[in-house]
């Protein structure tokens, strides 16, 4: 019973990690006809459900893996089989995926361009996603302004760009050459230049053309009269092969050939990203069909991992932290002068920007999960070191005394007398931490660590509410548990005699 | 018995002085305890005893004078072997409130080795002797009445069977029924394990029964030192004679 | 003075009960205590003396029965002005150590509206009622002794010279010097002042000097309620006999 | 007396905050004759140094505000005259600042346009700073890799681009097409990419061609045979009127034409950036000068600037945790089951990533200093809440009885006895949430609340370790200094009395 503290104070955020370590990750499961893939925002999403919804009424077996990553992921995937299908922008097939296209260059030669490649291209879907300019719709009629031509006539309007859009020569340096533009422009970033523009703060910022904000807003995209932005009509890429394995599947995705335009596809985009309905739903609306079960195969398997990802940051580096910095607040607490030094340290350590932070652990961890978890380690230590340290000093003298009057030795009076009268302000300090940890830990994902940050990051890059609460419900969720838990364990080795009133 | 370093002497303080600011606790004291003897300490209220005994047991260090343990000063990196022979019951208790009655007396016992069997055994012995009921020995001390606490902390000192006791008032809220029978089994182990035992008392009738040296202090020096006859027909100040005349005994049987 | 709802009590129990799990601290105990007496509550250790006192300021509810304040049922949500009606001394005194001797006594009253001046007066008086050096008015509670402390919690109760004081062990850790001169003067200014006083105490003499009504008890129960006279020739039980045997007198003048 | 504790709990911070609010921004001390500006990465402060010592050299009065911020408030502050010269680059000339020109034109060309706007323009500097490909140079000896064209020839090379770099058409896609490359290329954060290099993770990055890197991590830079990347040729910008105002200023920047070779300056950018050497005296020595005095009049006073920002984000913050968050404490701590729900969500919030939580604050706050204040004031309120919930609970509860007893009412027991006698847990919450908050606080400048965030941000980006420390130390100063600073509050709080031994 003597260590039954420490042990289980430790142990706990350890097992979680150890049981998460071991897990494999997502299996494939028994591999359907043909599997549908989609990027990681709400367009492609949907365009992903039609298409599945679509083959489903054919009668084929569809599995659609929503939200794999970004182009180069599903591009990679196509090429390798992993996923059959995936809806693509024609602007991305000629300046990404295919070199040696010439920018304005139709379906028909990127088709041909493709097949050498084993990959097929349907027709466009009717709607073409381009950059575009925005502006309030109330302002833009206020002041006349149709298209991008009728900016020139008002050099007091306040620009502000993606910060994409303000380095991409076919951005706003070439927008401005295009169609001399008296104005400058600032960058903004993306995911907050919406709501900048709402509040009257600026006046214009650039978008794509599908956006769900423009109609949430209330804005009006301005004609690009002199065919500045390339265009990018939606389409689906496939392989080839399908035209011999379900070539009913290709009749599908034929059969959506020009039947979603401009304004239906912002009206979908608004619907799942504002209005937070299922991109199911909303898919099977447009095509008249019943949205059915078990829809969106990849939720589950895709949010167990992140967990999995996220408890062993958490757990691990958790598990660490206690076992450094209790011991630390120790020894701060029994030497007050250089404990002072101990505990400014943990303090500047905190300071550090966690950016800046994994900048230097690169060279020493790599890239991943390790030092994401170094950092998170270090993050943790401070709550835990003062926490500890002002437990041991808030103990009774008397007791202290008594105990040393005993003859007990110092490690025994640490154990049994010290460390169990500062349980709670040592477990409040944890608890803090764990709470830290969970939310920094989201920041992992920034080095490729993994967890609930990857659907928040990209939620926020995408300016996808839907996708940072994927990621940001989760994250709460797993804080209350683990404030839960430690409540729990506070529970049970709190002794009785600590919550009784001392009587006469 | 008059101070002196003989080597007998379990305790001994020379010229010893504590000041707090200018408040000296302890001023100037030249004492001796004899081994297996029993002294005990009685004075106002404020004039030192508690605090002469914390400077035995090195809670308290001189801020003159010198404290002897077995005819050697006291050292700082020996505290824990000295404090170990000694058993000391704390004036307001010092029990852990975390642990139960059980737990507070086998924590030095179970460091030591003891296995939870013998523990128990003996902490039934000193319920026993202390008629605490078994039962409370799974209690908090903040489930016990204020008397009770009181027996705790006296078995907690006896667990080891130590051979030197510093008692601060051991007995002081006990009731005159449970007092009256602890006093007279106390008196017959200190004797019969020969025990160096020094007490404090505010009960001039209890310092008397348990031994025939009394040390009667005052804003921290000693006013007299010696048998509860010497106070009576010799009385060293004013002082030691109001003292004793302070005693309230029961009214007579007609009132 | 038998339990009755009589009005002229300023407190009564009537078949109170308080159980702690299996252990009943009180029970069914029936009692008044008459406005202007002091009453001596006595009894073994653990016998619910203490527990009867809390149940009588709120710090404790009855698990059956009832607690009357001036007749009526104590009320939760009169608590505060019951309270402040009464000065009660805990046994283990419950000064508060982040304030001095003063700010402990000046607490209530400075809440109360009294000025600085005239809290200090007061604590000048009441330390020269309990022959405590006014220096330490300045200190904290860890600065003082035992005894020193319990004087100070004294002192507090009797800071609003209350009608009313629950007095539980209050002379316990004092010595008999200090404490004589005390219990004359306490017992002065309770007749003169028409105190309602409720005092436990372990020290028969000191019960007798204080009051001619005595309330013997043993596990939660009373034994016997009445004057010293009636103890000891018309003891309740066997009980009452011994307990009474129990006193030990100063040795006669020669051994 | 009654409310000291509250009062200089709460006070303490909010005068800091006070004393800043109410300074001026920094004041344009008197105007010396001419202004050099420069951007907010080393080579472009190195020059600036250079050209200042040079101008000193012929006796002219020259003031250095160094590190003014980006390409576009250089050009503005030059044109309207709070500056009189900048280096510059005739890439970012030609692609940003001028519009119509053609890609490949040269500097006589820029010369007649810039004339038109009253700038004028110096011949090259002597070298070509543009994106170039870096190889460690051991691995590019093994594989015989001596220019771009040769990495056609290893198709397992691994490379990474900053994401800038990635996006650009004349970036990767470009360099991708012109030189036939079969390798697939992965995004990386730039500030990590060196490091990822030099470990092995990866083989070949985008870097500029005077980076100091280069000769620190022993990078071969690959040649540019078909001349994909355009030229970056260093030149200075200065005003035409100088001509008249200070011609032997114009004089000594044309001296420096063609002084300069890209190894000459890599060098100068490695001693200041890796050796942390004084900008100025790296200037001096390669002008062969004396460094002197007083020399970049600008670092102090934008250090005040920050200080005094980062002051005001903490400092309000805090003070508003503080009123709000320890009556949150308390209310847990009076009511168990509420209170769990209280200290659960002041722990959801925490959670709430902090680019995520400003996405929430725009449309309430508008950019600036506001919404960074309510973003660092809802990430201080964990620590406090736990900690003063922990610490009230903690109280022995024979105290909170005697007080009871007392008659004392609730709101005096508060006061009087709970609250002093929880003060060092409830401090050790404060002094936790101030260092977290001094740390979050450098996110502000991500929404343009400035303080030291701006140049730690920056030299993330620009991966100037200098820079960062630039606002990275102040920071951690400023954490120890608020430790320091409740440390003595403790102290001046805590009654004498908790800090004895009870003794019998
Ligand atoms: N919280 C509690 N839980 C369990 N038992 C308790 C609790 N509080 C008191 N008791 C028991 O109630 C009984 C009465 O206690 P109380 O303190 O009233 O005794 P007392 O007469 O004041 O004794 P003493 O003279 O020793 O102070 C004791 O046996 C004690 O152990
Ligand atoms: N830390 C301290 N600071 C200042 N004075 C102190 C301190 N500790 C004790 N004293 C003073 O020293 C004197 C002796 O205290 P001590 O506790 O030894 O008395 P005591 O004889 O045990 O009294 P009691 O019978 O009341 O317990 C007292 O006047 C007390 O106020
Ligand atoms: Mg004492
Ligand atoms: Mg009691």
């Amino acid at each position: 019973m003597k260590y039954r503290l420490a042990a289980l104070l430790v142990c706990t955020p350890l097992a979680l990690a150890a049981q998460t370590a071991g897990t494999p990750t997502v299996d494939r499961a028994n591999t359907p006809t043909v599997v549908i893939g989609s990027k990681n925002f709400t367009e492609s999403l949907v365009l992903g459900e039609i298409a599945r919804l679509a083959a489903r009424e054919r009668g084929i077996d569809v599995q659609h893996k929503r939200s794999l990553g970004g182009t180069r992921i599903l591009w990679e995937a196509l090429r390798h089989g992993d996923i059959d299908a995936y809806p693509e922008y024609t602007g991305t097939i000629t300046h990404e995926l295919l070199h040696g296209v010439p920018p304005g260059a139709g379906i028909g030669a990127l088709r041909t361009r493709l097949a050498k490649l084993g990959i097929g291209i349907t027709d466009s879907l009717g709607f073409n996603d381009t950059y575009a300019i925005g502006m309030r719709d109330k302002e833009a009629a206020n002041l006349h302004i149709r298209s991008i031509d009728d900016l020139a006539r008002h050099p007091d309007l306040k620009l502000a760009f993606s910060n994409e859009f303000m380095n991409r020569a076919d951005g706003w340096p070439g927008m401005k050459r295009v169609y001399h533009l008296p104005q400058n422009a600032r960058g903004m970033d993306h995911a907050l230049a919406y709501r900048a523009l709402a509040s009257g703060a600026i006046d214009a910022i650039d978008l794509y053309s599908t956006d769900a904000e423009i109609a949430y807003y209330h804005l009006r995209v301005l004609k690009d009269d002199r065919h500045y932005f390339p265009r990018y009509d939606a389409v689906y890429l496939y392989r080839l092969d399908l035209d011999r394995r379900a070539p009913q599947f290709v009749a599908a995705l034929n059969s959506l050939v020009g039947t979603i335009d401009a304004g239906q596809m912002r009206a979908m985009n608004k619907a799942v990203q504002i209005g937070g309905q299922d991109p199911t739903v909303v898919a099977a609306r447009f095509l008249g069909v019943q949205a059915g079960g078990g829809s969106i195969d990849n939720f589950w398997p895709q949010l167990g991992r992140y967990t999995l990802e996220h408890l062993a940051l958490v757990g691990i580096s958790l598990s660490l932290a206690i076992i450094i910095a209790v011991p630390l607040g120790i020894f701060s607490a029994r030497h007050r002068r250089l404990g002072e030094v101990v505990v400014g340290l943990t303090g500047i350590l905190q300071t550090v920007p966690s950016l800046a932070l994994f900048v230097f652990m690169i060279p020493l961890f790599g890239i991943g999960a390790e030092p994401a978890i170094a950092a998170l380690f270090l993050y943790s230590l401070l709550p835990i070191v003062r926490n500890t340290h002002a437990g041991l000093c808030g103990i009774e003298p008397s007791l202290l005394e008594s105990a040393a009057a005993l003859g007990l030795p110092s490690r025994v009076r640490l154990w049994r007398i010290e460390l169990p009268l500062a349980l709670r302000p040592i477990l409040a300090g944890i608890k803090i931490a764990a709470v830290i940890n969970v939310g920094t830990a989201t920041l992992g994902a920034l080095i490729g660590a993994g967890g609930y940050g990857q659907p928040i990051l990209t939620g926020i890059r995408l300016d996808s509410i839907p996708l940072i609460m994927e990621g940001a419900i989760p994250a709460a969720l797993l804080a209350l548990v683990m404030q839960g838990m430690f409540e729990g364990i506070e529970r049970a080795l709190t002794p009785r005699g600590l919550r009784l009133r001392a009587q006469g | 018995m008059p101070a002196s370093k003989d080597s007998d002497a379990a305790f001994a303080l020379v010229r010893a002085t504590r000041a707090f600011d200018t408040v000296r606790a302890v001023d100037d004291v030249t004492l001796s305890f004899a081994r297996g003897h029993t002294s005990i300490l009685i004075g106002t209220s404020g004039s030192g005893k508690s605090t002469l005994l914390r400077l035995l047991i090195g809670l308290e260090w001189p801020t003159a004078g010198e404290v002897l343990c077995d005819g050697r000063p006291l050292r700082r990196d020996r505290l824990l072997e000295t404090r170990r022979g000694v058993g000391y019951v704390i004036q307001e208790g010092g029990l852990f409130p975390h642990l139960t009655v059980l737990g507070n007396l086998g924590l030095l016992p179970r460091h030591l080795g003891w296995n939870a069997v013998r523990v128990h055994q003996q902490a039934l012995e000193l319920a026993e002797l202390t008629h605490l009921h078994p039962r409370l020995l799974a209690r908090f001390p903040a489930e016990l009445s204020g008397g009770q606490r009181q027996r705790v902390a006296l078995m907690r000192a006896l667990m080891l069977d130590p051979p030197t006791l510093l008692l601060d008032e051991p007995l002081g809220a006990l009731d005159p029924l449970v007092r009256h029978g602890l006093q007279e089994e106390l008196r017959e182990i200190f004797r019969r394990l020969g025990k160096t035992v020094i007490m404090v008392t505010h009960d001039m009738a209890e310092a008397a029964f348990f031994s025939s040296r009394l040390i009667l202090m005052r804003r921290g020096r000693v006013q007299q030192d010696g048998s509860l006859e010497d106070f009576r027909h010799a009385p060293a100040n004013e002082f030691v004679r109001e003292f004793l005349a302070a005693h309230r005994n029961l009214p007579d049987e007609v009132a």
